[in-house]
């Protein structure tokens, strides 16, 4: 039967990638891939949520881990995968464990999670920083005190791009390494309004001091044409995931010698489980239903693993797969993720869409707007972290 | 005498704005009435109504003895002309005179023997593959009459015909529709407001004020006994003469500056009191001709207007004016004292407060 | 009643889709739906967070600007252009047709294009600099303060060229006699054009007005395409607030109140101009 | 002209025939320059952006990369218009524009047609068939016209989807034709407010009906309008967006959709040439368009759209 | 006399189209010049290349003895008054009437004088305060006049400002505009295609033809002398009858039917050969008064048209149609055989050929 897939995987990079799950199922034989794409995931989860309403669901619809699928999970809209996930025993070999519980909701499987993109990446000009005469950083801090003398070399010492989610992820990354696991997950998942109240002045405190050393030109600028910043060395560091590897590969550098990827926070690495899902939406077609099943145990085969996050850069969600082509700094991710301690789950698993969306307001509103006080802003923060649901 | 149209009671508004009331007119087979007004006096609604083009607020209409008050203007038997022609811009003068037939579905070749009787009669038969862009004024009014004259029917709805057209033209079509009438015999009812319209081809005109028919008659009469104020004063070019004053028996007292005695002036109902002495200024006579006349009085002009085939004068008879009309020949110039004359019996007398003639 | 079969389409449009997806919209404001509208009724909750939200008083400021600017310029500029082709001017074919054709482009490559010719780096403050003058500023999306003027500009682009052709059609249909007046009377063709022919185009402004309305009160294709409502918010609009709360934030309640806000305004409008219209036939009926 | 008035104004006739004569001498006035100067720099301010389109377009990646975006291409290159309409990747496919560009044909032929006429009829049963309730109902549809696409969606699919329209093609023209109704409906509502009512009962009294009277009379005499029409659908309905990603099903997704994937992308690389021209590919349509009909443009607009 | 307006050798074409060609006028101080001709003629040009509304393709143009060929027209000392009035719709009656005055920068004083003094002449004090919409048609063209009459110009020009009234205000309005006239001296041109308008107010009228002066002389030369069949068939209503026929000495023979004797013509260059005779239905006489006239005939008539104040009625002689007037007291009816004569010295003989009187 044909199942239709719903992706926002439209860029070269992307193309390749999706093109390994679409040539592994039809490989399958019997059933076909039909490839939706629809670039930008908000159009792209739109029209999923869209579809399902109207009645004509795709097959199979891209995701991020979050809770904007809950609804459906509750609508009993989505195709049960616990049989095949016992079956092949997912829980065994989905790791971090973390990042399983996107789709393990109450003893059963929704969805198939598919990779990990951590958001934990500091990407550094080497040529940069040498012509400012100083070593790379060692931490958030030692960046700061940097930073001026970048400056005075005619370098941008902070890259980042205006628009919110890119604010917004720089301000996580910083945001834990600033708090530590423990206490981001006491206030992120656990809503610790005191802890808030406490400790979030001091981050939005430390984020604006990055301001002063980004370029005027930010607002706007899309992330790959800050990477590119750092590409060309005119800015010494951008904050962003490990999706950016990819530019710096398209335009022939090497890492640690043309740039450099440091995990964060640099003293004590953590991944966070960002990445992609996919749900399977209910069908009234048994035969798809059937190609569905088959489609969510093709897409977590470690082969399939293997050769999609090659293509994708990004890091697969089991340890047995051949990552022997991957980067320098794909394997220190790899290495990374090894330990549970390491793992910072991605926050979208315990806000909603609705919530996170008031973080990034805030967030990019207090980076743009230099009258906004950090009292103001942390205030604000936990106003929203108090009515978040 | 049959009648053709017949119109019971019928009312109109739009809104709360009362156009017709309780209006009654009943036209004899192959009449030609004149419906003659001022702008807004309802005539068109009063077209309108007959064709089943405004649905009517209370009454009824019958149409050669059919009540058809609540029937389509296409099942009516009546065929309508418009002031603006209204051809339909994108058919030749053909398609647009066998439109309706068309629409009624007739066979082909009734269609075409209709149009080509009706294209004789009007002499449009070199015009018929032409856009109504193509023709000149008075030729899409012929067309536009021809439309209503395939249609074969009993009444004939012209709604200011001429209006749109030039004095020259306005003459010829004129007499054009007089002679369609004379040939045709239908029923017509012509909507109007220029007089000499209205009195050269009427056989009886209806005037019209405010919705209300003032008079209904033959041209003479209207002409020469209006019933009220208004009709003396709207028919007539230049129009009548009013001398106001006060009449008691048989003398009008103007102003106490002189008395003109109607002794020989019909009275219908003599009342005493304001009235209003109404005289055409084609009855005023002067000079020699004037010492024959009933009154005669002596009198300053003011202005002269020569029309070519004859003059307009205006003049002022104790401090009222008054305009006369004399031969081209009769030499007048402003300023000049002259003598004038004229016969009360041949005018009409009105009762001032009530308008109504005595 | 052939007219009311036939007017079937407006009927289920007007009524089907405008008068039930308001009612509804009105409904589910006062619920707690996320995903999927639902009927949990929380009373005036969704409002009460929506005027204490910074980026929804943020967005109606900037809609009132947006919409004042857009609309005021977009008329003076349209009316300018359309003044200017009306002095019989050679090639007036080639510039109606240069004025005219970004209405042809979406909405989204208007932004898109525009984005860059902005952006700081790429745009035309590099290319000016790049002439010499290194001190050249010109990046309003860059800066909180100017963002707005941005998408105005944008925005004008896009669109200045219909006012334009509606303008100019109204100029042309000013009765030619009234320009004879007016030169007789010495009036300069400028004042004549200010004073005299202007308020004559009553239909045409209004028109121009509409069609513009229409498109700014829905802003949102553009804001996204060049800003994304940043830096920062500032460049938010209702209408992206609403729909991002309808779709990727999954909170149909919070979207449609802030929906329902966006409506408010215009179903004051126009229960303003019927009773203004109401009004003025009682007193033509009066005076009648 | 000019050399013979002058040299009349010098003949010495008899009679006073001195001075001026003939027509008045044009003379290159300021205001006249003032016009064209206006003209010509507002001219630049409209073709900026396309020049910008096209020599990005014809640029290589690492030309634009270095800035001077106004410059022409160092190194021209059609590369980017191949690959953006044939080998660009709008997902698993790498197929550029070229097939949603017939998906886009099919719907704005058949979306574009059927709007305009049901329009048509609005605002022919609105000028001269009024019912009771019949302006009510146009003023809802104004008033529609402000309201935000999203805020309507919902009820639609589900609307849709209950008639088993949705994700067909018969389900996006239903969408278009709901859309384009409010301003198309005003448009031909003042076009037929503007005709002689005369020529309606003319109609009428030659027996046709609702439908005769459309189709035989008012249907040919509102060309100009319906040029109008033609160029603010074509243009609104190809360049959608929204209602080809949600209503159209994935047969019949239209060019813009591979547009957006092609120029969007989160996490991906960009290419912006290839933008560019599949940018300038995806409006070709409404601009020719818009370049053959314009002239009727604003003839057409003055035939209906200026009167209140 | 001296010329206030002196239009030389004016020539004018819209692109290929001549409109007028070698066109001269002299206009003295003072005059009423009515220019009167067939819709197309080129009336409206003339008036707008006086105006310097329109730039002439060649000729010149003197206003009060300056050349005005390249002035503007606010300098060209004129007012104009339109036919659609042309008032600024959005200002009051005041504002229309001074506005002019204000942009010229004329000091309040002065401006509040003048648009009292026009609006007590043209008595429209009440309406100052009202807007153009919130007037009649006389009303509005009153104004139209005033904002002329405050420019306090020497000439004024009238493009058919009376055709949008109906009939009975335009006889109101043009007795103020010839009223206006006495009054104020000015020199007036004023275009129109109504006789009536331009028999009554002219001192001299201008009959043109294709953008060709046919005839300048004074009404009643014109009327009675015309000097060709354009200008003999366009004046007078209903129309001047032409007899066909073949000259020779002064006998016309038509159709060899009957023999016309013009003994009492006075020719000016008589020419024999196929002529025309022209006489006005109101010289033709019927019945006891007939048998006094030089030429006597019995005919039947055929269409009686009642005017009221006088009777049309239509026959034919030797197979030439003839219309005649009667009065109103004459009983006339279709089919009737009635004796008519006339007196040829009273009409007007033409050259069929050339068209011109001979
Ligand atoms: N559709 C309408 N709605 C409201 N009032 C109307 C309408 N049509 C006509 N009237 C009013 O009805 C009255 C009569 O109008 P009607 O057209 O019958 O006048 P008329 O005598 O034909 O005038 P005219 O000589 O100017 O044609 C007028 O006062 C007019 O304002
Ligand atoms: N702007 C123009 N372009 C081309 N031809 C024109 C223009 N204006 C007038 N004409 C032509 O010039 C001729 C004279 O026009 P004009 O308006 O002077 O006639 P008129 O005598 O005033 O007629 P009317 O009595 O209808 O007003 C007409 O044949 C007309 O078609
Ligand atoms: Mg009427
Ligand atoms: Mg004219």
């Amino acid at each position: 039967a044909d199942v239709e897939v719903i992706h926002w995987w439209t860029s070269g990079g992307e193309q390749a990638a999706v093109s390994v799950f679409a040539r592994e199922f039809d490989a399958l034989g019997g059933d076909k891939w039909v490839d939706t794409a629809i670039a930008g995931g908000e159009n792209a989860r739109s029209a999923t949520l869209q579809r399902i309403l109207g009645g004509d669901p795709p097959g199979a619809a891209q995701f991020n881990p979050g809770r904007q699928y809950e609804e459906l999970i509750a609508g009993n809209m989505l195709l049960d995968l616990t049989d095949l996930a016992t079956k092949e025993n997912w829980a065994g070999f989905i790791r971090p464990a973390s990042i399983s519980e996107a789709c393990l909701v109450d003893g059963h499987w929704w969805c198939v999670p598919v990779n990990i993109h951590s958001w934990n990446w500091a990407w550094a000009s080497v040529p940069a920083f040498e012509k400012a005469g100083v070593e790379l950083p060692t931490s958030f801090d030692d960046f700061l005190s940097k930073a001026p003398k970048l400056q005075e070399a005619g370098i941008i010492p902070f890259a980042i791009g205006g628009e919110s989610w890119q604010i917004n992820g720089a301000f996580g990354v910083i945001q834990t390494s600033l708090l530590g696991l423990e206490k981001r997950e006491k206030i992120l998942k656990d809503k610790d309004l005191e802890l808030a109240k406490a400790e979030m002045p001091a981050v939005f405190e430390k984020f604006r001091q990055f301001k002063q050393f980004s370029d005027a030109g930010s607002a706007n600028r899309n992330w790959n044409d800050t990477t590119n910043l750092v590409v060309t060395d005119q800015a010494g560091l951008q904050v962003m995931g490990d999706w950016a590897r990819g530019e710096f590969g398209v335009a022939g550098e090497k890492a640690g010698v043309d740039y450099a990827c440091l995990a964060l926070p640099i003293d004590h690495p953590t991944v966070s489980t960002g990445g992609d899902i996919f749900l399977f939406p209910k069908q009234s077609d048994p035969a798809v239903e059937a190609a569905q099943l088959k489609m969510a145990s093709m897409m977590v085969n470690p082969q399939v693993q293997a050769l999609f996050n090659n293509a994708k850069g990004s890091m697969p969600i089991r340890d047995d797969v051949d990552m022997s082509l991957a980067d320098d700094c794909m394997k220190r991710g790899l290495e990374i993720i090894k330990d549970p301690a390491n793992i910072a789950v991605d926050a979208g698993r315990w806000q909603s869409n609705d919530t996170t969306g008031q973080f990034n307001d805030l967030v990019a509103q207090f980076w743009a707007d230099d009258a906004m006080t950090v009292e103001a802003a942390a205030e604000q923060y936990v106003t929203i972290l108090q009515n978040a649901d | 005498m049959t009648t053709s149209v017949s119109i019971k009671d019928l009312s109109l508004s739009f809104g709360n704005v009362k156009v017709l009331e309780s209006l009654d007119l009943e036209v004899a087979q192959g009449e030609f009435i004149v419906l003659l007004g001022p702008s807004g006096c309802g005539k068109s609604t009063l077209l309108n109504c007959i064709a089943g083009l405004l649905d009517v607020s209370d009454g009824q209409i019958f149409i050669s003895g059919k009540n058809v008050t609540w029937d389509e203007p296409k099942d009516r038997g009546i065929g309508m002309v418009f002031q603006s022609y209204a051809l339909y811009p994108q058919m030749t003068v053909e398609k647009n005179l066998s439109f309706g037939l068309r629409v009624a579905r007739m066979p082909k070749a009734e269609v075409d023997a209709r149009v080509k009787r009706a294209s004789e009669i009007l002499q449009i038969e070199p015009l018929l593959q032409r856009k109504p862009v193509e023709l000149s004024g008075g030729q899409r009014q012929r067309v536009a009459i021809g439309r209503a004259l395939v249609r074969d029917v009993d009444v004939f709805l012209f709604d200011e015909p001429l209006s749109n057209l030039d004095a020259k033209l306005r003459n010829d079509l004129r007499i054009e529709i007089k002679r369609l009438h004379a040939r045709l015999k239908n029923t017509m009812i012509y909507v109007t407001h220029d007089q000499i319209e209205a009195m050269t081809l009427a056989d009886r005109i209806a005037i019209m004020k405010n919705g209300v028919i003032q008079q209904l008659a033959d041209p003479h009469t209207i002409y020469n006994k209006p019933v009220n104020l208004f009709v003396a004063g709207f028919i007539g070019s230049p129009s009548m003469n009013f001398i106001k004053g006060d009449l008691s028996g048989t003398t009008l007292s103007v102003d106490g500056q002189a008395n003109i005695p109607l002794g020989n002036y019909q009275f219908a109902n003599q009342t005493n009191g304001a009235s209003v002495l109404g005289i055409r200024p084609e009855h005023i006579v002067v000079g020699e001709d004037a010492r024959k006349m009933p009154v005669q009085m002596e009198s300053e002009i003011e202005i002269v207007e020569p029309m070519g085939a004859d003059t307009v004068a205006w003049t002022k008879i104790a401090g009222q004016s008054l305009t006369f009309r004399a031969a081209a020949e009769v030499h007048l110039e402003p300023g000049q004292k002259v003598l004038i004359g004229f016969d009360p019996g041949r005018g009409s007398v009105f009762n001032a407060a009530s308008g109504n003639r005595i | 009643m052939q007219s009311v079969l036939g007017t079937t389409p407006m009927i289920a449009t007007a009524i089907g889709v405008f008068v039930i997806c308001i009612i509804f919209s009105i409904i589910w404001s006062f619920t707690n739906s996320k995903l999927f509208p639902n009927f949990n009724f929380i009373g005036l909750a969704q409002y009460e967070r929506l005027w204490a939200n910074d980026r929804w008083n943020i967005s109606v400021r900037n809609l009132a600007v947006f919409g004042v600017l857009s609309i005021g310029i977009s008329m003076v500029f349209g009316y300018l252009l359309a003044v200017f082709m009306d002095q019989r001017i050679k090639q007036e074919d080639l510039f109606r047709s240069i004025f005219l054709y970004p209405f042809a482009m979406s909405l989204v490559v208007t932004g898109l294009v525009w984005q860059w010719m902005f952006d700081p780096n790429l745009g035309i403050q590099s290319a000016v600099r790049q002439l010499g003058w290194a001190n050249f500023e010109f990046a309003p999306l860059v800066k909180q303060e100017t963002a707005l003027y941005g998408l105005v500009l944008g925005g004008l682009w896009n669109g200045v060229g219909v006012t334009m052709a509606i303008l100019l059609a109204g100029l042309r249909g000013v009765d030619s006699e009234i320009w004879k007046a007016a030169k007789v009377d010495g009036i300069p063709t400028w004042k004549t054009y200010l004073f005299i022919v202007l308020p004559m185009m009553k239909g045409a402004v209004a028109t121009a007005f509409i069609l513009q309305m229409t498109g700014i009160v829905r802003v949102f294709d553009i804001v996204i395409a060049m800003t994304q409502g940043g830096p920062g918010v500032s460049t938010q609009m209702p209408a992206v607030y609403v729909i991002q709360h309808i779709t990727d934030r999954v909170n149909v309640g919070q979207g449609m109140a802030a929906a329902t806000m966006m409506l408010l305004p215009v179903i004051i409008l126009i229960g303003l101009q019927y009773l203004l219209q109401w009004n003025a036939q009682r007193k033509a009926r009066k005076a009648a | 002209m000019t050399t013979e008035a002058i040299s009349s104004g010098f003949s010495t006739g008899p009679t006073a025939t001195t001075g001026p004569r003939g027509p008045k001498p044009k003379t290159v006035t300021i205001g006249r320059i003032g016009v064209y100067a206006f003209l010509i720099l507002s001219a630049v301010f409209f073709l900026l952006p396309l020049w910008v389109m096209i020599v990005t377009s014809l640029k290589t990646m690492p030309e634009i990369r270095e800035g001077h975006l106004f410059n022409w291409p160092a190194l021209l290159t059609f590369d980017p218009w191949l690959k953006a309409w044939d080998t660009a990747c709008t997902g698993r496919d790498c197929n550029g524009l070229k097939p949603g560009f017939w998906n886009s044909v099919k719907i704005t032929a058949l979306s574009v047609p059927v709007s305009i006429v049901i329009a048509m009829i609005n605002g022919y049963a609105l000028s001269f068939w009024k019912y009771k309730g019949s302006e009510l109902l146009f003023g809802i549809l104004i008033f529609g016209a402000f309201v935000p696409f999203q805020v309507v969606i919902y009820p639609l699919i589900i609307g849709l989807s209950k008639i088993g329209l949705f994700a067909t093609l018969p389900g996006i023209v239903v969408v278009h034709t709901i859309f384009g109704m409010p301003i198309l409906t005003l448009l031909y509502r003042n076009f037929f407010a503007s005709l002689p009512i005369e020529l309606f009962k003319a109609g009428r009294v030659d027996g046709a009906g609702f439908w005769g009277i459309f189709f035989r009379i008012m249907l040919p005499m509102s060309v100009p309008i319906t040029i109008v029409a033609i160029i603010l659908q074509v243009t609104g309905i190809w360049n959608d967006f929204l209602f080809g990603t949600v209503f159209a099903g994935r047969e019949n997704m239209p060019m813009t959709v591979q547009l957006n994937n092609i120029v969007t992308t989160t996490t991906g690389i960009r290419e912006y040439n290839v933008n560019m021209a599949a940018t300038i590919l995806t409006a070709a349509v409404p601009l020719v368009v818009y370049f053959i009909s314009g002239k009727w443009f604003v003839r057409g607009i003055a035939a209906g759209a200026v009167k209140g």
